[in-house]
């Protein structure tokens, strides 16, 4: 047990890789996946054992392991989990199981190189949730992309080439200057200090002058600009969503873009705290034109996969406007966690409307919106469940969607109501997309012949899609349950964003190597002048 | 006593006419021909700058340069003669296979 | 003055032992040739095996780290770290050779021969302080690969390569010496060492700011740098792959590090006027190559013209070469490094697709490999993501060290560009793959026979598992052991 | 005084030969130049003390590099169509410009600061043109090198043999066989 | 045990929708309504343990819901006596209406899903009523507005069913709004969502900060926008009319009975930031009476028996509203009750009709049905005079004393008018449903006639029950004035006047609804009001007491336009249409296929164009040639010169 809590964190990630690559070494197909969902099965339970043993009651990181891995260059390997980053991993190992309970279009002998990509993604994005380092972190940022290429390209649709080049050379553009930034964070580190660094740890401490920082800050969000994607980085985003095959659409859309926000929460806004309250305005607006934006192009789609798309341009940028909502000197702690609560909600949902939206592709390989119409009646349990999802995604209240946009426009609202009121019209026009899409697939009468001998779901669509469905439910209904876990850390983030340093992350559960925690000292003289 | 500025100038109107026959002349032949004016011309330097500076290094490395020369142009005219088999001239604007 | 012979004392030859190692081996393999002696492939290829892996273990043997006979032969790390660089490439790419089809005329014994004087030539290179010696060893090395590149491979293109490449090489050559020959003039000396030293007295004149301007255009000709890259396509294209992959890879490193020494501490003073013009190859090269790179069919013109923008970025670390740190040094190592074992993985993947029907390779030939040829295609595809400096490849960690490296220098211009060039570059590297993995094969495709290639397959798997554990597990370990060699760089007043 | 005026005469020659040989058609005409360029080249090197490297210009340059262009001009009999003055697309006068004011840029820049003042003691002057003391001083801190052009001229030996040798033609080059051996 | 009163209903949805077997119609019927029979029992119980302790308030805490930051949402429920009254409704007319849908949905094969829904519904319709705060009201508040989309595009083999259905969640999403914009101006002020505690924050308050004010009043707009949505209001009451595609059960329920009445309630609920805030009660008021006779004018032209009354509930919502806007909660309550009763019974009428009808709902081939569905006939002109207000049932008494109380509050006398106006309207229109359906000769085809029949009892007995209702309960809210005369006290005004608190410092300005009146004057306000509903009463059925007479056709050609007008609904869907929907299309095809395929993706994709370009015509300039490739060099040897020169 000691063992497995200083270790789960790395175990956790390194998991789905291990189980990749075992996976390509199976020779039989059975076997091969019946060992992945074994191995994603574990790593969810890995991830299991840190939400148990979780101390909601400590903003600090924790499960933190550290080891030197390029000492010369104060490169370590830190990882941990923190309240920022709990509940996305969490969510990306439950979806991974259900992923894999999805796949069985592909024909046998690719089949193993899809599980195996599949695995390595979640080590990726495993890894940059976890990761606690910046070269680290930009490691598995980057890792990520690779698998995701691959997915889309070799098993997405027509212009999947296309698609899964510009989403790969767009996503890289922006982590470039993500990373020409890190460097110069990282040598500021070291003018500051003399001692060479990557640990975010110590970055936060940096406290660069504010001419400085607006730069850094902007290269910053431009790469997690282009990875959530807010508008207007957001074009590669239907195109990716509309070629990749269902398991890759739903990975992308439920954890992928959730790691541009995350990246916001976890290194921009802490890292540039001057820059942030300079760009709030513009990241708010752009996030405001991303939802109402998003929304009405979602709705005049005529293929069901761009509509979700683009729905999802417009519900991340909910998260964005929540994850930036400046009040005075402190951030609206109820937008944080809403705009934290609805990155889960989002994957969940979205995740459950690709799948659906991958069912019936399944059966009719089309997914225009006028092949369909009346399946209520002949899938209704498709229906039902594309409803739930569907309500999940308006954010009717009872689902989780309510909660997380509720939050962040309560918390907008105490920010800048004018902002909430812009942002909630994306309510209203969510659910004007998303009826029309439910509209267009289940209601109205059957009219295409083909669709009348459609069959409804199987009992392994059922096992993919019911826990989205319940789970979608409870987040609704049980909120706090999740919301507990992530108070302290966004108290945290929120309350001390512009002197964000570790010294409450004080480690639990586990005999860290060496001592994480690092004094909260006093700004350095530059941040005051830049003030 | 001349100094040596006049023997640089020298040296660099020698080069930059072997620069021009290289550039210029589609002939193999003449582009050889220019580069040793141009080895010609660095010799010209070395030389004047080993009187100048009092060092022998400066015509020792001459010396080289002259030997470094002649292994260049036998090795230059051995692929002229391969080229001239095998294109049946010598002109550059044929070598035009690689290109793009 | 009296004459003072012999300086030649053993502690010389022990140093120079790989060198004369070499040497011995190629006067061998050319009587073979002349006598016709020892018949059969295996006598010749002998000879060359046990020659590399002799003079390998040579450059092991400790010696005194000094240089010798006025610094016309040095036995420092740094000479050591490059003799034993190259010659576990050149190595590697004879055992890669050795299994293509083009391995009898490599193995025939004035051909042997001139690859091993060609290797010599770099070592001596690697190891001179004097102009005199490292102008012999560029020669050596320059005209052994006119010849290897003309010769082996029968078609067309590679006498044209070698024409142009000698030309253009003959052309640097004059350019170099005319710097040197301006450096002498106004420094006094022909030694790096001495010229760097006088340099950072004499300061800014303007025969040391001419010389190095000519000495910058020759180098960057050698280099492959834009605008004196143009030789590089045509050579690369024409020459046999593992010619191709020596040049991109060997006579680099012999570049760059006669470039670092002589930079090492004349760059800081000469900044004003050098870094500029570093910074304008450096920023051509990143951008031109990139973007000529995009329109390339031919897999190795495309390589090539990736490889003068990798040269790009290695200028951009050149660029930041101050005297008192060896991060640049220490990243430019790595990064050629990591470029060399992703070129030999991508250049030995290459080699084992060809074949005499289908000698040049084009992006359409490898259209659907991944299907045909799972493992070479993983092996490329790991290449051009370590071309692209992807993680977890060794090429990130290149391109992070030498952008590291710039940014300490704060080069932000440099570096965006850097970064701007390799968006670009992932356009065509990803390219490859999606031919590879993401096409159908085309009806009229080349047929890759198979062949036994153990070695070969050796070659590239140690290689591609280096790729991976550089950008993993060890760089550390290869960062630390390149401290030393860069240390020795680092400029004391 | 007449040393500037023996300078002054060889820089003119020099430079009348050096443009004959770039521009002259006939490539015997231009390799003629060239040896006499050479010759002019080796009175500059005794005009600075070098009698030895002048020497050396004369039997090696003279006799032997241009001897070795004679003969391949004459070997290859080159018909006026291999001689053709280039055609560029690119503007040829451009180059030209661009080649000229680089030229006259380098020679003004040389021209405008002096001597870099470096230490001239080294050796003494009188050595210069020494060819004892060439000779030793090769032999001794150059034997390195030395042995090393040993080897330049043996790969040259065999680079040549091995390009210029002629080769079964295979593949592409079955078709176009136009060789004149 | 209020508990269980919620959950019975959610127990049945989830057995209905999910647990049980599907095709059995019998059994989900029977699920379905003994869920409610259990849910109205306990509520029964409640209610009367409730009362009997005095009918004070209790919340019930159920657990923590939200708690981030500053906010901290339990999921509470209260019970007092507002929220008493309407569990009392809401399950009370909810299982008759269960009762009824049984054989109204007997042709059905899916009743499953119907009973599964109306179920659910009953328990979202509870989370609004009973919820202690306003984010849990608001669970219920949207809960209703799904169960109603569910409900109205039931068949949704019918694609205006769906659109039907969606434009309803739509509609209501606008107002939903308002809505949250009003909660989170809550917090912001108040930092509480909790009715409780925000009653305590503003009643006892003696001088508000101008800020706070001005912040209800903005709070109450925001809300009233939201109840505009769900109670049908002018400009957001499109929906309900267009809600009519739903089963009339549903539409019994739900958008006569309980949902649409939610707006009354929740601002009922927050009577107390309502009544701070004079100027919102002023729009809200004018709002009131200008739906009452608006929807009245359109009720009067439509043919289709449900679309009559449909209009006819929008204006009975706007009678309501009206009554909140002059301040007389207790009066909009007590015609909310009275409004269900006899509006359930309507629509469960008019549903029985259209089952005899074969579901055809055209009046004008209706007729004569009283020998056919004598019993129906029964309760649907108790039903009738009930709404139109015929003195001694229930209609008459609580519309009375809105109208009165909108007499009194506005010195102009302009919404009393308007009132009586609509009255008249009302008594016009309800008269000619009633003559077109059940008297005069029978119009419909003669397939249909052979086969009318009277309903079978477990349908025609809930509308006894309802018309029982729809009589007896006006007496529990007998206006003091008759019921002075009569011996009756108003029970029900005393019954909530704990609910209604005017704060403080809003005392002066409710001062009328206190104040004391000439009886002369009130009797005469009544009597005319009366006087004009008997006249159009009389009117109508002169005009279609025996048929429609050709008259009316004349006057239909005659004013053309008018009429046309009022057929349309005054285009006011057309005006959306136009105004709203069509530019938010067009923009939404303008974003995708200019800005986003254009502009944006034009420039990503023309960037790595322009370098392809770039990249095609250097490789041709360099095109291999060795000269060139020297120029080159030497160019950049020149720039290396420029760069040094610089």
């Amino acid at each position: 047990m000691d063992f497995l809590n200083q270790h789960v964190a790395s175990l956790t990630i390194f998991l789905p890789l291990l189980t990749g690559l075992v996976v390509l070494l199976i020779p039989s197909l059975r076997l091969a996946k019946s060992v992945a969902m074994a191995g994603s099965i574990l790593t969810f339970l890995l991830s299991a054992h840190i939400w148990y043993y979780f101390d909601s009651s400590a903003a600090g990181l924790q499960f933190v392991e550290s080891y030197e891995w390029i000492p010369d260059f104060g490169i370590r390997y830190i990882v941990g989990v923190d309240g920022l980053s709990l509940l996305l991993v969490v969510l990306t190992t439950f979806l991974m199981p259900l992923i894999l309970l999805s796949m069985s279009h592909l024909n046998d002998k690719n089949q193993k190189s899809f599980i195996a990509l599949m695995m390595a993604l979640e080590c990726g994005m495993l890894g940059a949730l976890l990761a606690f380092d910046l070269v680290f972190f930009y490691v598995f940022w980057e890792v990520m992309l690779i698998p995701m290429y691959f997915i889309i390209g070799i098993w997405g649709g027509k212009d999947r080439v296309y698609a899964t080049t510009k989403f790969v050379i767009y996503t890289v553009f922006g982590s470039l200057l993500m990373l020409i930034a890190s460097i110069v964070l990282y040598l500021l580190y070291y003018a500051k200090t003399g001692v060479y660094s990557t640990s975010l740890l110590d970055l936060y401490q940096v406290g660069a002058v504010a001419g400085t920082q607006m730069w850094l800050f902007a290269a910053f969000a431009l790469a997690f600009a282009i990875k959530v994607p807010i508008w207007p980085f957001h074009t590669w985003l239907p195109d990716a969503h509309t070629q990749a095959p269902t398991a890759g659409s739903v990975i992308l859309a439920g954890v992928l873009l959730k790691m541009g926000t995350y990246g916001l929460l976890r290194f921009a806004i802490p890292l540039f705290p001057q820059a942030v309250s300079a760009f709030a305005p513009l990241i708010m607006i752009l996030g405001i034109v991303g939802i109402i934006y998003g929304a009405l192009t979602a709705w005049m789609q005529k293929d069901a996969k761009k509509m979700v798309a683009y729905s999802s341009v417009s519900h991340l940028g909910f998260v964005v406007v929540g994850s930036i909502a400046l009040i005075g000197s402190e951030f609206s702690q109820e937008a944080l966690s809403g705009a934290l609560y609805q990155m889960i909600n989002h994957g969940i949902s979205t995740g459950a409307l690709f799948f659906l939206v991958g069912v019936i592709y399944e059966r009719r390989h089309t997914r225009m919106l006028s092949d369909f119409g009346g399946l209520a009646s002949v899938m209704p349990g498709f229906a039902v469940l594309l409803i739930i999802a569907t309500l999940g995604s308006v954010g009717l209240p009872g689902t989780g969607g309510f909660v997380g946009e509720f939050l962040i426009l309560l918390g907008v609202f105490q920010a800048n109501p004018i902002a909430a009121v812009f942002s909630s019209l994306g309510v209203l026009l969510g659910a004007v997309y998303m009826l029309t899409l439910c509209k267009a697939v289940l209601f109205g009468p059957v009219k295409h012949e083909e669709n009348k001998a459609l069959q409804d779901l199987t009992a392994r669509e059922y096992g993919y899609l019911v826990p989205l469905a319940v789970l979608i439910i409870v987040m609704g209904v049980f909120p706090n349950f999740f919301l507990d876990k992530i108070r302290p850390s966004i108290d945290h983030l929120a309350k001390n964003y512009q002197n964000y340093s570790l010294q409450v992350m004080d480690v639990h559960h586990v005999q860290n190597r060496e001592v994480v925690s690092v004094g909260l000292k006093a700004q350095s003289e530059q941040s005051d002048k830049g003030n | 006593m001349v100094s040596i500025e006049h023997y640089l100038i020298l040296a660099t109107v020698v080069f930059f006419c072997g620069m021009f026959a290289v550039l210029f002349r589609r002939n193999i032949i003449f582009m050889m021909m220019g580069i040793e004016l141009m080895l010609n011309a660095v010799n010209i330097v070395f030389v004047s700058a080993s009187n100048e500076l009092g060092h022998l290094d400066g015509q020792i490395m001459v010396f080289f340069v002259v030997t470094v020369a002649a292994c260049e142009a036998a090795i230059g005219l051995a692929m002229v003669i391969a080229i001239f088999r095998r294109y049946g001239t010598i002109n550059t604007d044929f070598l035009r296979v690689l290109r793009g | 003055m009296s004459p003072s012979f012999p300086i030649l004392t053993h502690e010389f030859y022990l140093a120079a032992l790989p060198i004369l190692i070499l040497s011995v081996g190629a006067i061998l393999a050319m009587l073979q040739s002349v006598f016709n002696a020892f018949k059969g492939k295996m006598a010749v290829s002998t000879v060359f095996f046990i020659c590399i892996v002799a003079a390998l273990f040579s450059v092991f043997i400790p010696t005194q780290e000094t240089s010798f006979l006025n610094g016309a032969y040095l036995s420092g790390t740094l000479a050591k770290f490059g003799q034993a660089f190259i010659l576990i490439v050149a190595g590697a790419v004879a055992l890669m050779f050795k299994e293509t089809y083009l391995s009898d005329k490599l193995f025939k014994g004035e051909v042997t021969s001139l690859y091993l004087i060609t290797v010599m030539g770099m070592l001596t290179m690697v190891s001179s302080d004097d102009v005199i010696t490292l102008f012999i060893g560029l020669e050596l090395s320059s005209i052994g690969l006119y010849a290897l590149i003309g010769y082996i491979s029968p078609n067309r293109k590679s006498l044209e390569g070698a024409v142009k490449y000698f030309v253009l090489g003959s052309f640097a050559a004059a350019l170099l010496l005319f710097g040197f020959g301006l450096l002498y003039a106004s420094t006094g000396s022909i030694r790096l060492s001495e010229i760097t030293r006088a340099i950072s007295s004499i300061g800014n004149h303007t025969w040391v700011t001419l010389g190095g301007m000519f000495v910058i255009a020759g180098l960057s000709f050698k280099l492959a740098l834009m605008p004196f890259h143009a030789w590089a396509p045509d050579a690369y294209e024409g020459a046999p792959t593992g010619i191709t992959a020596l040049m991109a890879t060997c006579s680099k490193l012999m570049i760059i590090i006669v470039t670092l020494r002589l930079f090492a501490g004349s760059l800081e003073p000469m900044a004003a006027e050098w870094q500029p013009m570093l910074a304008f190859v450096a920023v051509m090269s990143m951008i031109f190559g990139n973007v000529m790179a995009l329109v390339q069919s031919n897999l190795k013109r495309m390589l090539a013209y990736s490889s003068i923008a990798h040269s790009g970025y290695m200028a951009i670390s050149i660029c930041a070469i101050s005297g008192h740190s060896e991060l640049p040094f220490q990243s430019i190592l790595f990064y050629l490094c990591g470029y060399t074992l992703t070129s030999l993985v991508a250049f030995g993947v290459i080699m084992w697709l060809e074949n005499e029907k289908a000698d040049q390779l084009t992006l359409s030939d490898i259209s659907g490999l991944a299907k045909t040829h799972p493992w070479a295609s993983f092996a490329l595809a790991t290449a051009m993501f370590s071309f692209a400096g992807m993680p977890p490849t060794v090429g990130f960690l290149g391109k992070f060290f030498i952008f590291n490296a710039a940014l300490q220098d704060e080069l932000y211009g440099l570096i965006i560009i850097g970064a701007i060039g390799s968006t670009i570059s992932l356009y065509y590297y990803l390219r490859v793959i999606v031919k590879m993995y993401m096409t159908e094969k085309p009806e009229i495709a080349p047929v890759f026979v198979a062949k036994r290639s153990y070695l070969l397959s050796l070659v590239v798997a140690i290689a591609l598992t280096s790729v991976l554990a550089l950008g993993t597990l060890l760089p550390a370990t290869v960062m630390a052991s390149l401290k030393k060699p860069s240390s020795s760089l680092l400029f004391e007043e | 005084m007449g040393e500037l005026i023996v300078f002054y005469s060889l820089a003119a020659l020099i430079c009348a030969c050096s443009v004959a040989v770039v521009t002259f058609r006939n490539p015997v005409a231009a390799a003629i130049f060239l040896v006499l360029d050479l010759f002019l080249i080796a009175g500059v090197y005794a005009l600075q003390n070098a009698h030895f490297v002048a020497a050396v210009q004369v039997i090696v340059y003279a006799g032997a590099i241009v001897v070795l262009f004679l003969f391949v001009i004459m070997l290859l009999n080159l018909t006026p169509n291999d001689l053709r003055h280039s055609r560029h697309k690119v503007p040829e006068y451009m180059v030209m410009l661009v080649l000229a004011v680089t030229c006259v840029i380098v020679g003004i820049a040389l021209l405008v600061s002096g001597p870099s003042g470096v230490d001239k003691t080294k050796d003494v002057l009188d050595k210069i043109g020494n060819t004892e003391a060439i000779g030793i001083e090769l032999f001794a801190n150059y034997i390195w090198p030395f042995e090393l052009a040993s080897i330049l001229i043996l790969l040259a030996i065999i680079a040549s043999i091995v390009i210029a040798k002629k080769d079964k033609p295979t593949g592409l080059l079955k078709q176009n066989k136009k060789g004149v051996f | 045990m209020l508990w269980l009163v919620v959950l019975f209903p959610l127990l049945g949805a989830i057995l209905n929708g999910f647990i049980l077997p599907k095709h059995n119609k019998k059994q989900s019927h029977l699920v379905a309504v003994l869920a409610m029979v259990a849910s109205f029992v306990c509520a029964l119980i409640t209610f009367v343990d409730f009362m009997g302790n005095g009918g004070s308030s209790t919340v019930l805490f159920g657990f923590d819901w939200i708690r981030a930051g500053g906010l901290n949402v339990p999921f509470e429920l209260i019970l007092d006596r507002l929220s008493g009254m309407m569990l009392l409704v809401v399950t009370g007319i909810g299982t008759l209406i269960h009762i009824y849908a049984g054989g109204y949905m007997a042709d059905e094969k899916t009743t499953y899903r119907f009973f599964s829904y109306l179920n659910l519904f009953v328990f979202m319709m509870l989370l609004l009523v009973l919820g202690n705060n306003l984010l849990v009201m608001f669970v219920g508040w949207e809960g209703v507005g799904l169960c109603s989309y569910l409900l109205i595009g039931y068949w949704f083999e019918k694609d205006e069913n769906a659109a039907a259905g969606m434009k309803a969640f739509l509609v209501n999403r606008i107002g939903d709004i308002g809505f949250l914009l009003g909660i989170f101006l809550t917090f912001k002020l108040f930092g509480t969502l909790s009715f409780t505690e925000l009653r305590d924050a503003v009643v006892d308050v003696n001088s508000f900060d101008p800020m706070v004010l001005g912040g209800i009043g903005l709070i109450t707009f925001c809300l009233f926008i939201g109840a505009c949505g769900k109670s049908a209001q002018i400009p957001l009451y499109v929906w309900l009319p267009d809600a009519m595609a739903g089963p009339t059960p549903v539409s019994a329920l739900i958008h006569a009975a309980t949902m649409v009445t939610a707006g009354i309630y929740m601002m009922t609920r927050l009577n107390f930031f309502y009544y701070l805030a004079p100027d919102t009660q002023t729009l809200v008021a004018i709002v009131g009476a200008a739906t009452a006779l608006f929807a009245a004018t359109i009720a009067v032209v439509q043919s289709d028996i449900k679309k009559v009354l449909a209009y006819s509930t929008v204006s009975q919502l706007g009678y309501m509203v009206l009554a909140c806007g002059v301040g007389a909660y207790d009066a909009g309550v007590f015609h909310l009750l009275t409004h269900a009763c006899f509006k359930a019974l309507l629509f469960l009428g008019a549903g029985s009709v259209i089952v005899a009808m074969h579901h055809k709902q055209d009046m004008f081939e209706m007729g004569g049905l009283k020998k056919y569905m004598p019993k129906t006939h029964f309760v649907m002109l108790v039903g009738v005079l009930a709404i139109i207000g015929f003195p001694g049932f229930s209609g008459f008494f609580s519309k009375d004393e809105i109208l009165w109380k909108a007499f009194i509050g506005d010195s102009s006398h302009l919404l009393w008018g308007v009132g009586v106006l609509a009255a008249a309207f009302t008594s016009f229109y309800m008269v000619r449903l009633l003559c077109l359906t059940f008297y005069g000769e029978n119009r419909s085809d003669k397939h249909t006639r052979d086969h009318l029949h009277e309903t079978p009892a477990h349908m025609w007995g809930p509308l006894m029950v309802l018309a029982i209702l729809s009589v007896g309960i006006g007496f529990i809210g007998v206006p003091a004035l008759i019921g002075h005369s009569i011996g009756l006290e108003n029970i029900f005004e005393h019954y909530l006047e704990p609910i209604i608190t005017i704060p403080i410092q809003a005392v002066d300005n409710w001062a009328y609804l206190e104040a004391e009146y000439d009886h002369g004057l009130e009797w005469l306000v009544m009597g005319a009001s009366v006087v004009i509903v008997f006249f159009s009463a009389g009117l109508a059925i002169y005009l279609y007491g025996s048929g429609p007479k050709p008259v009316t056709v004349a006057m239909m050609n005659r004013f053309n336009r008018s009429y046309n007008t009022l057929l349309n609904k005054y285009w006011i869907d057309e005006l959306y249409f136009k105004y709203f929907v069509n530019p938010l299309k067009q923009m939404s095809l303008f974003f995708y296929k200019i800005i986003d395929v254009k502009i944006v993706d034009g420039i990503v994709n023309g960037i790595g164009q322009a370098f392809l370009m770039i990249g095609g015509i250097t490789s041709f300039k360099m095109s291999g040639n060795l000269q060139r490739h020297a120029m080159v060099a030497v160019i950049g040897l020149f720039c290396l010169l420029t760069a040094l020169a610089l």
